[in-house]
């Protein structure tokens, strides 16, 4: 067990509790932590693939990525934010509304 | 030395994971902000420690930045409850 | 062992103590305000104990000058952010523990 | 060695079972605590995985942007779960959460397995030597600059216009609302703004500087500038009037309207995107990540605040609504 | 002249002037509709040359900063990029004329008007963008900027059921790019480069292979609304204003499929995809068949018009089967030809449900009745466009239902046929529902006068896409140049 894998693997399983909430979860909130968390989970993956060997230093290309993908995740988490904060304005609820026939008109 | 300083960081992170049942339990709003409060200035010690036991320099930069920007959330908290609880029409107030 | 590393180690021991206690503090201490006291005191002197033998260590003064910046930062937010949170749960109508 | 394995194993156990107890929190103020301690847990694991420059960004947007975010959301929006009406009829994809998480779960751990194997099979150099050798050509010091402001700045261009889309995006959806009431701001907060606000302004032109040859950056240091801005938005500053128009248009453009004119001039004179002439390199960079740096800092404030301003083209409003109130 | 047009990287230029018009109408909120309109003017021109410059020139890929590829982030101008290109820039251009007057510059909705145009002009650089994108991390870029553009337009409608469809796509297409970038991580970490030239040859089939492209085409399917994912593109296609409607369904659908066809034949060739492929065939055809047939049942045009979108994107995925070795530059053509005749005649579609909407005061088919006489012009326009959807020759939709049944039955998958027949039969049957009441003989009153820009854009954009049959054979010649396939197209049935 390298710390590298070690590191890989948490990210992974991040990613699949973070994929779990999305889809669970109804409160809107809380869908966002768990997208975020989904995305932390992958940008470990990028970084523990990018460490090579024991020399404990990280590839830059793979820590760019990060940095570029955690700037477009914050973008979204923005996004939705205010999208649901102008939808409970609107709704009073704090969730999807669920109702099909009542979302059409 | 380098395996006091990983030691001692090894201890504090336990306190973090100890401390969350603070966040956790509770009971109210204000407590959870403290309790995590309390982990960033762990978090600082901790990346003060990894720092010279890295040797990098660098990681220490990561802990001025969250001595300076940790009070920003811990000022929202507080400045945001004014809102919560005065504010009655669109807000529903749900924190504890 | 050099000295320096001995007291270095030292002060080390000595900040955990109050992380420590800090963190006990945080769990077993009945309300938030005397919550609020045992973090403070982690605040303070828990990190200015690491800052502290970490300056010893450091061969620079601009190491010295960075330690001591971290630690006036989480100091003064620290307890402005103390204060602000103590009156807050006053204002809110928290009352403090009594036996 | 030993003792740094068990330091990652802690970090690891306890961040994932954060992550876990945040997501199944039943109270979601809780969760948005847990998430800001998250966060903080996440900057020590980027430490641990020797990629200092994501732990700052990462403490950066973390300790302030994303706590903020996340606060001033849940106090607009409330955190009981409200339905419409009685109906709690499960969506296609609730009934089907359970065997998800099962699918989910099972691949997952197959995929660690099959990493193990194939990570001992495979062991890439990475890039790590590449740029190493072009960095000389690079016009900065740093490897992860580099790429970023130069090797693959097409990437940075675009990502600065997702920025841009973001608070295009938020401004039209709804119209700024104060953060918080006007009243009774503590000389104790003021106090502490004084303080901070110079010292940010110094640390963010310091990471930034430092983004040349060692870990740091325009993104870093306009994350810590836009908690700068933030803080003195919760002191009671605002915006004046006049420098809701177009300035503040122009500030928040101009990150990418300069780097989008550095591709249009380099595509014009040498037929590459974003190929900088050797000699240019270096001021070409640091231009791009001053403008970026003033950029960011106002995308991020003006993100939080959550609103475009009140503006002449629709319908007038009261002045109290404007960003953040009257007072400054 | 041809040296002018040669040495300018015209398909660069396609990505840098929307993405720049999008700020001007950013800071100059009053002239935005005009920096709209003379961009989507440049635009098809720029397209023009590009594929003149691409056809004078042999390169097909550079870097950015002309850094070597592992390192440099590489734009190629292959035939998918411009034809992809070319017909945005047709698409884009007619629906940015309709948007002009569909958002009227004054009156009551003019702050829409005002974001409308950086966002299209943002969402527009992003497509083009990502067409020209050869690195696997830059699509996930380019693929975001679409998709938050996409998330804002949606939401630009201003009502509940918008904000809750804008919201639902913005949650689903985090999802599937984040499954998508997990792949790309991993491909990273084992052959550090995204590089789709470079992985295509260095990928040995490995089960970590595998599960990074399991990963990446789950996301991708997810973005592109296949069955059983589809269930949030109604919601989000309907509710959204009439040319962003027609912009999602004509172009930020296929964004995701180009990537998936450039993954498929360009970076997993070796793998062992045959199962993969006819699952997504199995999908796809249960897409044409369940899309069908729910577009039958709907009250509402718009919410017709996106569930024929569901059927359609399920022939797009009967590519992936049919694609063998000598059925391979068919089936390839045959979905590039698709996606192309379904941006015309879809955008063409939703436009006329968003004018027919905007004159009647509601979608609803029923409302149609007698419609054929006052607003004739848009049923007109209407079946032209249905013409490409139903696959009625000479339209594009013909040519590449035809290439696919050839393929089909070279390939021995002779199941296939059944499927598309019926698809073309229940579309047939959906279109004809919608000319039935609007041919009845009911006297209607009282239409207001339709704005000249809401008319007559769709009748040209159909037009063309009835007609794409004839010209398709410039298309086909283009994408097939620097195509991942290289068999001759079969046109006649073989054996």
């Amino acid at each position: 067990m390298s710390p590298a894998l070690l590191y890989t693997g948490s990210g992974i399983i991040l990613f699949s509790i973070g994929l779990h909430a999305l889809l669970v979860h109804r409160h809107l909130l809380r869908k966002i932590l768990a997208a975020n968390i989904m995305g932390s989970g992958v940008f470990m993956v990028f970084i523990a693939m990018g460490v090579h060997g024991d020399s404990g230093v990280a590839d830059p290309v793979p820590q760019a990525m990060v940095l570029t993908g955690i700037v477009v995740s914050l973008c979204f988490t923005a996004v939705a934010i205010v999208l649901a904060v102008r939808l409970n304005k609107l709704t009073g609820c704090t969730t999807l509304a669920v109702d099909e026939e009542s979302s059409i008109d | 030395m380098t395996e006091l300083y990983l030691g001692l960081a090894l201890i504090l992170l336990l306190t973090i994971a100890i401390g969350l049942v603070r966040i956790l339990r509770g009971p109210t709003a204000t407590d959870r902000m403290l309790a995590a409060q309390l982990f960033g200035t762990t978090a600082v010690a901790i990346l003060l420690l990894l720092g010279q036991a890295a040797g990098n320099s660098a990681i220490w930069d990561v802990a001025l930045i969250f001595a300076l920007l940790t009070a920003v959330a811990a000022v929202t908290f507080v400045r945001r409850k004014d809102i919560d609880s005065t504010t009655e029409t669109e807000e529903h107030d749900g924190t504890d | 062992m050099a000295l320096t590393d001995l007291i270095t180690a030292f002060l080390l021991l000595g900040s955990l103590g109050f992380f420590l206690a800090g963190t006990l503090g945080l769990l077993r201490f009945p309300d938030l305000y005397c919550r609020l006291h045992a973090l403070t005191k982690a605040d303070n002197l828990g990190l200015g104990l690491v800052v502290l033998a970490l300056m010893i260590q450091s061969d620079s003064w601009q190491v010295v000058i960075r330690l001591l910046l971290i630690w006036l930062l989480v100091l003064v937010a620290g307890a402005t952010v103390a204060h602000l949170i103590a009156r807050k749960a006053q204002q809110d109508g928290h009352q403090p523990w009594r036996r | 060695m030993e003792l740094a394995l068990i330091f990652d194993l802690i970090l690891l156990i306890t961040l994932i079972a954060l992550a876990w107890l945040l997501l199944a929190s039943s109270d979601i103020f809780r969760a948005v605590v847990l998430f800001i301690a998250f966060g903080l847990l996440l900057a020590l694991a980027w430490v641990r995985l020797g990629a200092p420059d994501v732990a700052l960004a990462e403490a950066a947007i973390g300790a302030g942007i994303t706590g903020a975010l996340l606060l001033v959301g849940l106090g607009r929006l409330g955190s009981a779960e409200h339905y419409r009406g009685t109906r709690t009829r499960l969506t296609f994809l609730q009934r089907l959460s359970a065997p998800v998480l099962i699918g989910v779960m099972i691949p997952s751990i197959s995929l660690i397995l099959l990493l193990e194997l194939s990570l001992h099979a495979s062991a890439t150099p990475g890039q790590q030597g590449l740029v190493n050798v072009l960095l000389d050509v690079s016009g900065t010091n740093h490897g992860v600059t580099a790429v970023l402001m130069n090797f693959r700045a097409w990437d940075t261009l675009l990502e600065k216009g997702v920025l841009l889309l973001a608070l295009i995006s938020i401004w039209s959806l709804d119209q700024a609302r104060p953060l918080f009431r006007q009243n009774d701001i503590s000389p104790q907060l003021t106090g502490l703004a004084r303080l901070l606000l110079p010292i940010m302004i110094i640390v963010a032109g310091f990471v930034l500087w430092q983004g040349d040859h060692a870990p740091g950056g325009a993104f870093q240091s306009g994350a810590i500038l836009s908690a700068g801005i933030l803080l003195a938005i919760l002191v009671g500053y605002t915006l004046p009037t006049r420098r809701q128009g177009l300035s503040l248009r122009l500030l928040l453009a101009v990150g990418f309207s300069v780097f989008l004119l550095v591709a249009a001039a380099t595509l014009l004179s040498s037929d590459y995107l974003l190929k900088y002439p050797d000699s240019l390199a270096g001021s070409l960079i640091l231009l791009l990540e001053l403008v970026a740096t003033a950029s960011i800092a106002a995308l991020l404030a003006a993100a939080v605040v959550g609103g475009h301003p009140p503006d002449d083209l629709s319908k007038p409003v009261d002045r109290s609504s404007a960003v953040n109130g009257g007072q400054t | 002249m041809t040296e002018l047009i040669v040495q300018q990287q015209w398909f660069l230029w396609m990505t840098l002037l929307p993405l720049g018009a999008a700020v001007a109408a950013f800071l100059a909120p009053r002239q935005a509709h005009w920096i709209g309109l003379v961009t989507a003017l440049l635009l098809p021109l720029c397209a023009l040359a590009a594929i003149a410059a691409a056809t004078l020139s042999e390169t097909q890929t550079i870097t950015a900063g002309n850094w070597p590829t592992p390192l440099g982030i590489a734009l190629r101008s292959d035939g998918l990029a411009l034809v992809m290109l070319a017909v945005t820039a047709l698409v884009g251009f007619i629906i940015s004329c309709y948007a002009l007057g569909y958002f009227p510059v004054r009156g009551h909705h003019q702050s829409r008007a005002r974001y409308f145009w950086p966002l299209w002009l943002f969402l527009w650089g992003g497509c083009n963008a990502l067409f020209i994108s050869g690195d696997l991390f830059n699509l996930y870029v380019t693929l975001e900027l679409v998709t938050l553009a996409s998330v804002a337009l949606i939401a630009l409608e201003g009502g509940k059921a918008a904000l809750a469809a804008a919201l639902r796509y913005l949650f689903i297409s985090l999802l599937g790019s984040l499954a998508y970038l997990l792949g790309v991580g991993i491909l990273y970490g084992t052959y550090a480069t995204v590089d789709i030239i470079l992985l295509g040859d260095m990928l040995a089939a490995t089960r970590l292979n595998h599960a990074a492209m399991s990963l990446m085409i789950a996301g991708l399917v997810l973005k592109s609304a296949l069955f059983p994912l589809h269930f949030w593109l109604p919601q989000a296609h309907t509710m959204a204003p009439a040319p962003v409607s027609a912009v999602l369904s004509a172009l930020v659908v296929k964004c995701a499929y180009v990537i998936l066809l450039r993954l498929w034949f360009e970076v997993f060739p070796a793998l062992d995809t045959i199962a993969i492929g006819h699952l997504l065939g199995l999908l796809g055809s249960i897409a044409i068949i369940w899309g069908s047939l729910m577009a039958l049942r709907q009250e509402r045009l718009k919410l017709l018009i996106a569930y024929s979108t569901v059927a359609q994107i399920g022939y797009l995925f009967l590519v992936f089967p049919l694609a063998h070795t000598e059925t391979m530059a068919s089936a390839w053509i045959g979905g590039v030809l698709l996606m192309m005749a379904h941006a015309c005649g879809k955008a063409a579609m939703f436009m006329v449900a968003g004018t027919i909407h905007h004159t009647a005061g509601s979608d609803r088919i029923s409302r149609l009745a007698g419609a054929g006489g006052p607003i004739g012009v848009l049923v007109v326009v209407f079946t032209l466009a249905a013409g490409t959807i139903i696959g009625l020759p000479p339209s594009g939709g013909f040519f590449a239902k035809w290439l696919f049944i050839n393929a089909a039955l070279v390939s021995g998958q002779w199941w296939y046929l059944p499927i598309i027949l019926s698809g073309t039969l229940l579309a047939a049957a959906y279109i004809a529902r919608v000319l039935g009441w609007a041919f009845l003989d009911v006297k209607r009153s009282s239409y207001p006068v339709i704005p000249w820009m809401m008319k007559w854009p769709p009748l040209v954009l159909s037009i063309i896409a009835l007609l794409f049959g004839l010209i398709a054979y410039e298309p086909v010649q283009l994408a097939l140049s620097g195509a991942p396939v290289s068999s001759p197209v079969l046109v006649e049935f073989g054996p």
